[in-house]
């Protein structure tokens, strides 16, 4: 390609703009103007996400390395729209936890930054960069309060897994690179289609796999997950959820997609084995939980099974139903976490205590009543879009005749079920042992979960719309 | 069997085994100094593979540049309890040994079945001419990532770093 | 006519509902005045279809009641002789009855709730009688259950009251479970309900079909009845008010089950064995009523054990295929037998609710002598004394049984005359010892002079007296110059025509017997119990005492049920509960269900909190994957 | 087809009604007003449908009196299709009866958090009606699903001791089931889909669809386990107890009246038609358990202490009768099956009521703490007395018709079924015997100068009083309903048609 | 010259496992780090190795970017483990265990 069309990478050059700037603003005004970081903040993602739903970058991808396509703009959009949300909770929660500084707001848009390029990548390299930049973001992002032993150890600890789970994708790639000899997405996947034993590929497939299997927290590199769940600042652990994960799987669909039957036939038992693993030991294992963030970390393991699930069945139905799944699961744990975030025992700590929730219904009815709602969506139950994105997937998997693990998954629901019901059961039901609870929406998290409730409604109801830019978004990389 | 050969296989002993002392011991000063070695062993072979602009780089930014750094935080770090542990106990590296034999052996296994490696490929250097052009003309995109993930490692570096009760953070 | 039986029945229901949803705002008198109308005006509309119809038989139907595909039901009517002469005593006797309540409960407050019963249980008497198709017998016969339920347990305060009334709906219930089944064989086999139907296509079906339908028909009967073995509830259900046990427990509804059987005599006809059985059952039932009623002391419960005996009659008629004289005795049973209550029914009252006849004191002839010649009617007329109604209806069951051709049905005729001797025995031993006898109370001297029952409860005696007297003249045999004119009269109804073909002189010579007998018999109670005292508690454990006792017990037969069915059902119900669904399977449904916390504990165990764990993990999946991929890989290959 | 949402409307003016509840929170008397004109206003329009009924009795054209069917989520090829019949019909109106009596009886027993109560209430009132009239087998789940989850929060929150145990128990039953089938219920679109290249979830052309024998074996056990947990069928029915014993009385009654019939309806409706044969295999199990069901509940009845509990099993016991009904599948017993399922929700509902009107006077429903209480309680005493009657199908009274109807409709297929159904029915009169006599006969035991039933209580039963009588002695319009619905080739696809 | 392929790969491939079990194993934070570095590491010699194989400069233009990625996040590991230090006093990774279960 010889003239490069600035405005298809508009959104990352937007991301970028708005990264520095906030960092420089942060470093030159004295006493950091809060307010004035956040709007930057805000202003830079909305933006994004606009452009990102305006600009078409077309079919080529930028540099032969970056696709701009729908299928990129589709989660770029979603990418955007999440770190919009968190930030918003973020508005309060982070004035509270003293934590609201350039650094916060900057590495949070260079996150999503990273997002897209993992999700946009077309070349390992790049893919690399993201994954790195990703996961370098969320280390500090994670470790904000540098006060809190609890922040510092999750971040240690999601820094040594990640520091090793990128020394599995470098050889990975390396790996890849040398049975292919090229560093470009779909010309190596489709190398493969000739030469009949390209195993060098399943090894590079092998790695890949484990290093995307830890960030979106399959069993068994889920063990990770509760811990920076509890540890992390709330949003952070919304954005965390509802981006990376949705990043990197968003990175590995499309290696999916354009790997070759060869490869396919090969991968796709190891892919039923992580699915069935991780929905029934998430589900199992969350129901032991008393702390609500862990217990939701475990249940975001188990949705990440229903999410293989949907990638299994990609030659059926193209990833429709897994990408409309991911929608679905953004949208409900955004509204899941933005709820916690709003909650505090004391300015300093979340409520986190499940016991700490006893008649939360009724002392705080909005909150408890959103969390329900996304909860009783997380559980797949109508008229919600979790609801539908469960319909797809199962329907999916069917179709691909995996009638066991479509069992498997029902018998997780059942049991998820249970933890859901759980925390509603105390939240409702539990004679009210009354906490200091000093919490409520700030105006910015009010309306994020208002717009949230919304969406998860909606999608639920009316999903025909999302499922049309789906399609146009998968149809732009089926080859 | 040319020199190269010889140059090769004696570099690649060398890498290992500093390699396998770095591992293994108990002072981290101990070990960032093997690991030092090791990495000097890797410049030696990125040479003879061909690529001596990444044999420099590796000495200067592995070799010259991280360890140090390590060096500096380890000094730095005063360790209570000073940070020796107890590498040699059974329990704690059998399963270690066992899980990376396995992965080694079937890693290597599935590389040795890929016929298209076991040619031998001839040696021709990438002179570093080479490298900067296609680096700056094919892949300045990456190398502005690059910069940002530089960036946000700096920041992040100099936010941790901070001592936290820093009169800016309190509002 | 249809509008004549369509007031017939209305009248009554009319009249419990009047009570029922009006009657806490009427004044008592009022309540009393619409109840007995409504009883008194279907007797007038009795009467007038019953001169209406002459001997035919309409079948015609009110309203449709329920269908769904070919099954259909509707409110039908079958109105025949045989059904004119039971609606007519019915009414006539349960309109006597209600006159006589109004004096008997002149204290009670419940009186809202007793006439309304009453009354509707007139109504589904009546329904029972002239139901044009079985489910809507059905209704009056489970009705009728419901009102005989809830007038037994009239005085619910009083336990054996409350119990007695259930235990007579769940012993009568056992009765309609076959009657259930028998309307759904004869939905399959017939094809229709209708009595009409059913007498026209009796006739076709093979005999033993017919003998599957009787048999639960029968079933039925006995439970309604209080045959053996189902007569366990109605001593017990003497518990209620005396005038209830007048009308439902020895008038009316204790009968239906026999007129059930004539009904659908035609079906019953067709087979033979049935007949034998039912025969068997009754004789059985006679001597078992017969023999408790000579020993018991409670005056209710001796009128309670001679109607079973009674009964017992009746379907012995029937089992010797002689409708005309089941239904003769039944009428001639139904005017003497509530006579006796009745009539019980004062003394009771006049001697302040005693109803131990040893303990009444004796000597009420001089105290109430109006009485006295009632009740001696009533008691020839129970003790078949001649020329009493009792005397004819039952000399006709035992001439139709020695008829019979069959040998064991001669034996059958001995039985049945043996008993026979008993019942003046039983009949003037409770007369005696209530007006004679002197007073063997141990508990001092008897009772003060009783005080007056008013003239209304005395008075309705009277005509029933009559009846129980003269009766016999209904159907005088033929050599007594009689026309036997309601054997006459039902010959229209279909298998009542029988001919009792026998020679003048033998039928003479067995009433001179019969009549000999029963005036023996008559003069040894006199002698026995006018003169011996009867210790009211044996203490020695003689044979004689025994046997007493076992009568008394109604040979042991309700305790047998207490024990051995009642009980065990209810312990096992309490065990299928704790044990099976709380215990087995509701537990083990909650255990699995446990057991996935459990797993989910040891699981959490898996999440150390060790960085270097969770690496491990990652490397461990890592070869996990690598070993699946190379399987796969390799299982391709080869 | 009119596309004038008269069916949308009834559907969906209780979940309407349930939001603006919430909206008045702060006015309790305003939620109750609101939530009672609702539900009269959705009773009315049901009841404008009976005028539609004459030029149904000749099903035209179409087999449905009403249907309505609106594009949906067509990509998916799920449509919003709703469809009335006679059974339909007939259900609604006693969905929206008993939805109208329930705010009547929750209106001095609910005390806290009423708004959230009637919005609960109404939300489900939605989501039964829905259940009643989706003829598209995705809404149909839809509804399912929506109509257990209120549930759960009415038990959970203003439930008695054990409240959360039960709703818990209750919610995991149900859905469960509901997510099996929903697996299946998948696997049947995909299948028809490939057949006949066109994804549809209409029921009409799901029951076209043509299987190999195992898998219409699986599909139709997964349909069956759902709706078998909701009818309750004998061994999964151990959540019922629990669930009514806890439930406030306006959740016993819904329970009863209502959640349990969708079970059947639905069996009727969808698991027969569209899995035929496996459900002609299926015959033999379902009528032992039925029966099985029938003896199981009525004997352990008699063993209960609580009133509540006890009539929870008699009506389990109940609905093994109905399920035989169902199982023998011929015009007489699905008609005797269709009038029972109303009549059970008339009777168990009353007793319902009653039993919670005497729990709000005594604060027991122990039956040992009871006894005598006509002496105090005589109108209290009278209903009781009949509902308790009616329930062991006194002829003249709605049960026996229905009973009647399915047991001699049983006698024509399976003479031993009936006869062993026939023996059931004497069960159940012992423990009602048994329930009366601790009750309301013996002598008394609580102290007298109780209030009997208040005006606001006798609007409630006398509604039921009549229908009661009503289905009793003039069953016909109702039967006749069911019987040109029941007659309709569409529902019977494949199965022994039923001819009139 | 031939040196085969297959050998580089099988050194990288070891110092791969070495790096990885020194990750598992050891618990002061330094060495794991140190871990961390020779499986990059090991990774860049894959890289060189096949540049060499397939005669082409985007391996060993990948190596560098490798090597800054990985100063990068030594770099901010080292300051995370500063931070941790200063707060338990030490840099033993079992001290790791506010969080767990």
């Amino acid at each position: 390609m010889t003239e490069l069309s600035w405005k298809s990478v508009f959104f990352q050059l937007l991301l970028a703009a708005g990264g520095i700037t906030i960092f420089t603003a942060g470093a030159l005004l004295k006493n950091k103007p809060k307010h004035l970081l956040f709007g930057l903040a805000t202003g830079t993602v909305l933006c994004a996400a606009i452009a990102a739903f305006l600009i078409d970058g077309g079919r080529a991808p930028f540099f032969q390395m970056l696709d701009v396509g729908d299928y990129a703009r589709f989660f770029n959009v979603l990418f955007a729209m999440a770190a919009l949300f968190a930030l918003l909770f973020s508005h309060r929660h982070a004035g509270l936890r003293r934590v609201a500084g350039d650094e916060f707001y900057g590495l949070m848009i260079l996150a999503v930054l990273g997002m897209s390029l993992v999700a946009g990548a077309t070349q390992w390299l790049v893919f690399f960069l993201g994954f790195e930049l990703l996961s370098l973001s969320f280390y500090i992002l994670i470790a904000m309060r540098r006060d809190a032993p609890s922040g510092i150890e999750a971040a240690l600890k999601y820094l040594i897994m990640g520091m090793v789970s990128s020394g599995f994708l470098a050889f990975g790639i390396a790996m890849f690179y040398a049975a292919t000899g090229t560093l470009d997405m779909p010309v190596g996947l489709t190398a493969t289609k000739s030469t009949g034993s390209a195993t060098g590929m399943l090894l590079s497939l092998g790695l890949i796999l484990t290093a995307a299997g830890f960030k979106i927290s399959l069993v068994p590199f889920h063990l990770w997950t509760p811990d920076v769940y509890q540890g992390a600042p709330t949003p952070v652990t919304a954005l965390l959820t509802a981006g990376s994960k949705i990043a990197v799987f968003a990175g590995l669909l499309r290696i999916l997609i354009l790997s070759s039957n060869w490869l396919w036939e090969r991968s796709a038992p190891v892919l039923w084995m992580l699915a069935a693993a991780t929905l029934l030991i998430g589900s199992v294992t969350a129901l032991a939980q008393t702390r609500v963030k862990r217990l939701l970390a475990y249940s975001s393991v188990a949705q990440m099974g229903y999410a293989v699930m949907g990638a299994l069945s990609v030659r059926a139905d193209g990833g429709l139903a897994v990408i409309f799944y991911f929608t679905a699961y953004a949208l409900m744990d955004l509204g899941a976490f933005g709820v916690i975030a709003t909650l505090c025992a004391s300015p300093e700590s979340d409520l986190d205590a499940l016991d700490s929730y006893r008649g939360l219904g009724y002392s705080h009815p909005w909150q408890a009543a959103l969390l329900s709602i996304c909860l009783l969506s997380l559980a797949g139950l109508p008229p919600t879009a979790g609801f539908i994105g469960k319909f797809m997937v199962f329907k999916a998997v069917l179709q691909a005749g995996y009638f066991v693990l479509a069992m498997i998954g029902i018998a997780s629901a059942i049991l998820s079920l249970y933890v859901y019901l759980k925390v509603i059961v105390v939240m409702f039901m539990k004679p009210n042992t009354v906490t200091a609870v000093t919490s409520g929406f700030g105006t910015a998290a009010r309306l994020a979960l208002a717009m949230i409730l919304c969406g998860v409604l909606w999608a639920g109801v009316f999903p025909s719309p999302l499922q049309t830019l789906i399609s146009r978004a998968i149809a732009a990389i089926s080859i | 069997m040319t020199v190269f050969n010889i140059i090769f296989y004696i570099a690649a002993a060398i890498v290992v085994g500093a390699t396998g002392l770095a591992i293994t011991r108990k002072q981290v000063v101990h070990a960032v100094c093997y690991l030092v070695i090791s990495f000097m062993g890797t410049a030696v072979l990125f040479y003879i593979l061909g690529a001596p602009l990444l044999a420099a780089l590796e000495v200067i930014i592995y070799a010259g540049g991280i360890m140090v750094l390590f060096l500096f935080v380890v000094m730095m770090v005063k360790d209570t309890p000073p940070s020796i542990d107890k590498p040699s106990r059974v329990k704690r590296w059998l399963p270690a040994m066992i899980l990376a034999g396995t992965s080694a052996l079937i890693s290597g296994l599935l590389v040795f079945a890929d016929p298209g490696n076991r040619l031998r490929p001839p040696i021709v250097t990438g002179t570093p001419q080479e490298f900067g052009n296609i680096l700056f003309k094919d892949y300045w995109f990456p190398v502005e990532i690059a910069s940002l993930l530089l960036l946000a490692a700096l920041i992040g570096a100099h936010y941790l770093g901070r001592r936290a009760d820093h009169p800016e953070d309190t509002p | 006519m249809k509008p004549v039986l369509f007031l017939l029945l209305s009248f009554p229901l009319l009249g419990a509902l009047l009570v029922s949803l009006i009657g806490r705002h009427l004044s008592r008198r009022a309540v009393e005045t619409i109840a007995c109308t409504a009883v008194a005006a279907s007797f007038i509309l009795a009467l007038t279809a019953f001169l209406l119809s002459g001997q035919k038989a309409y079948s015609l139907t009110l309203a449709r009641w329920f269908a769904a595909g070919s099954f259909q039901v509707g409110l039908d009517l079958y109105y025949d002789p045989l059904a004119a002469v039971m609606a007519l005593m019915v009414t006539f006797v349960s309109s006597l009855v209600h006159l006589y309540s109004v004096g008997y409960m002149r204290y009670d407050n419940g009186y809202i709730r007793y006439f309304c019963f009453l009354n509707l249980f007139v109504f589904a008497m009546l329904v029972i009688v002239t139901a044009g198709n079985l489910v809507f017998l059905y209704l009056g016969w489970e009705t009728v259950g419901l009102c005989s339920y809830a007038l037994i347990g009239f005085w619910y305060e009083k336990p054996e009251a409350a119990n007695a009334g259930a235990k007579a709906f769940v012993v009568t219930r056992l009765g309609d479970v076959a009657f259930g089944i028998a309307i759904a064989i004869c939905w399959v086999t017939l094809g229709h309900l209708s009595v009409s139907g059913i007498h026209d296509s009796a006739a076709g079906i093979d005999a033993s079909r017919a003998g599957i339908i009787g048999c639960f028909l029968f079933l039925a009967a006995i439970g309604k009845s209080a045959q053996l073995p189902l007569s366990v509830w109605l001593p017990d259900a003497m518990a209620g008010p005396t005038p209830v046990s007048a009308l439902i427990h020895a008038a009316t509804m204790v009968t239906a089950g026999v007129y059930l059987l004539m009904r659908f005599f035609p079906v019953i006809q067709a087979s033979m064995p049935l007949m034998a059985v039912i025969a068997c059952v009754g004789i059985l039932t006679i001597c078992f009523g017969a023999l408790g009623a000579l020993i018991q002391k409670d005056i209710k419960r001796i009128l309670a054990y001679s109607t079973i005996s009674q009964v017992g009659y009746m379907f012995l008629a029937l089992g010797a295929g002689d409708v005309a004289g089941s239904l003769f005795h039944l009428i001639a049973h139904a005017f003497f037998k509530s006579l006796l209550f009745l009539g019980a029914g004062c003394i009771i009252q006049a001697l302040h609710e005693e109803q131990d006849i040893f303990r009444m004191g004796g000597g009420l002839r001089q105290k109430m002598p109006q009485l006295f010649w009632l009740f001696l009617a009533g008691t020839a007329a129970l003790g078949a004394f001649p020329l009493t109604a009792g005397f004819f209806s039952k000399d006709r069951i035992l001439l139709a049984v020695f008829l019979q051709p069959q040998a064991g049905y001669k034996l059958l005729w001995v039985i049945a005359s043996m008993a026979a001797m008993i019942t003046p025995l039983y009949a003037f031993r409770l007369f005696i010892i209530v007006f004679f006898g002197k007073s063997q109370s141990p508990s001092g001297p008897a009772k003060a002079s009783p005080t007056s029952v008013p003239d209304v409860m005395t008075r309705v005696l009277w005509p029933l007296a009559f009846f129980s007297v003269f009766l016999g003249f209904l159907n005088l045999p033929l050599n007594w110059a009689g026309k036997e004119w309601l054997a006459q009269y039902l010959a229209a109804v279909p298998g009542s025509a029988m001919e009792l073909h026998a020679s003048s002189k033998m039928e003479s010579a067995m009433q001179l017997g019969s009549a000999l007998l029963t005036i023996i018999m008559v003069i040894v109670a006199c002698i026995y119990y006018g003169t011996r005292v009867e210790s009211v508690e044996t203490g020695t454990e003689t044979l004689l005492s025994k046997m007493q006792a076992l009568f008394r017990n109604g040979f042991y037969l309700d305790r047998l049920y207490q024990t051995r069915i009642t009980a065990p059902y209810r312990a096992a119900a309490g065990l299928l509960w704790q044990k099976v669904d709380a215990g087995w399977l509701d537990a083990g449904l909650n255990q699995s269900a446990r057991s996935f916390l459990t797993l989910a504990e040891t699981l959490r165990l898996w999440t150390t909190g060790r960085v270097s764990r969770y690496v491990s993990m990652m490397v461990a999946g890592f070869a996990l994957i690598l070993c699946s991929l190379t399987l796969a890989w390799w299982y391709l290959l080869i | 087809m009119n596309t004038s949402p008269l069916l949308g409307t009834i559907v969906f003016l209780p979940l309407f009604g349930a939001l603006a509840a919430l909206l008045y929170w702060h006015n309790e008397r305003t939620c109750r007003l609101l939530a009672l004109t609702v539900m009269l206003a959705d009773l009315v329009l049901v009841l404008f449908l009976f005028t539609l009924t004459p030029h149904f009795r000749e099903p035209a054209g179409g087999n449905w009196l009403r249907v309505e069917d609106f594009s949906w989520m067509d990509a998916l090829g799920i449509r919003f299709t709703l469809a009335l019949d006679g059974i339909s019909l007939m259900l609604i109106l006693l969905t929206t009866v008993i939805g109208a009596l329930t705010v009547l009886i929750s209106w001095n027993e609910i005390k806290e958090h009423v708004a959230a109560f009637h919005f609960f209430l109404l939300a489900m009132m939605t989501g039964v009606l829905g259940v009643f009239l989706a003829m598209d087998v995705f809404l149909f789940y839809l509804f399912w699903e929506l109509q257990s989850i209120p549930m759960f929060f009415l038990i959970g929150i203003w439930g008695h001791e054990r409240r959360i145990y039960a709703a818990v128990k209750f919610a995991l039953f149900t859905i469960s089931g509901s997510l099996v089938m929903f697996l299946a219920l998948l696997g049947l679109h995909l299948l028809h889909a490939r057949q006949s290249g066109e994804t549809t979830f209409a029921l009409h052309q799901l029951i076209q669809t043509s299987f190999n024998l195992p898998l219409e074996l699986t599909f139709f056990a997964a349909f069956a386990l759902a709706f078998a947990i909701k009818i309750p069928m004998f061994p999964l029915h151990t959540w019922l107890p629990d669930a009514h014993t806890e439930a406030p009385t306006a959740g016993s009654v819904i329970l009863a009246g209502l959640l349990l019939k969708t079970g059947v309806y639905a069996l009727l409706r969808f698991a027969f038609p569209l899995f035929p044969h496996a459900a002609q295999l299926f015959t033999p199990l379902l009528l032992i358990l039925g029966l099985t069901g029938i003896f199981y509940a009525g004997w352990i009845a008699l063993a209960q202490t609580d009133l509540k509990r006890l009539v929870a099993y008699s009506s389990i016991s109940h609905m093994g009768l109905i399920i035989v009904g169902i199982a023998v599948w011929n015009l007489t017993t699905l008609s005797g099956s269709l009038l029972q399922m109303i009549n059970h929700g008339i009777t168990t509902s009353a007793l319902f009521i009653l039993i919670g009107m005497l729990d709000e006077r005594l604060h027991t429903r122990r039956l040992s703490d009871l006894g005598g209480l006509w002496k105090t309680l005589p109108v209290w005493s009278g209903f009781f007395l009949f509902f308790s009657l009616a329930s062991i199908g006194l002829p003249g009274l709605n049960n026996f018709v229905g009973e009647m109807l399915i047991l001699i409709g049983t006698f024509t297929r399976q003479p031993w079924a009936a006869a062993a159904g026939f023996i059931g029915l004497l069960l159940t009169v012992v423990y009602v015997m048994r329930m009366l006599r601790e009750s309301i006969w013996g002598e008394a035991r609580i102290s007298p100068g109780i209030a009997d039933l208040t005006g606001r209580e006798l609007t409630i039963l006398i509604p039921l009083t009549v229908g009661a009588l009503w289905l009793g002695l003039h069953p016909g319009p109702a039967l006749e309903l069911f019987g040109t619905a029941l007659t309709v080739p569409d529902l019977v696809k494949g199965l022994p048609i039923l001819t009139p | 010259m031939t040196i085969p392929f297959t050998h580089m790969l099988f050194l990288a491939i070891l110092l791969f496992v070495m790096g990885a079990a020194c990750a598992m194993t050891r618990k002061n934070l330094f060495l794991i780090l140190i871990g961390v570095e020779v499986m990059l590491n090991a990774a860049g010699i894959a890289f060189v190795a096949a540049a060499m194989r397939w005669l082409d400069m985007n391996g060993q233009i990948m190596v560098l970017f490798v090597m800054t990625a990985a100063a990068a996040e030594i770099a901010v590991a080292l300051a995370l483990i500063i931070c941790f230090q200063r707060q338990s006093g030490s840099t033993n990774a079992d001290r790791l265990s506010l969080l767990k279960g």
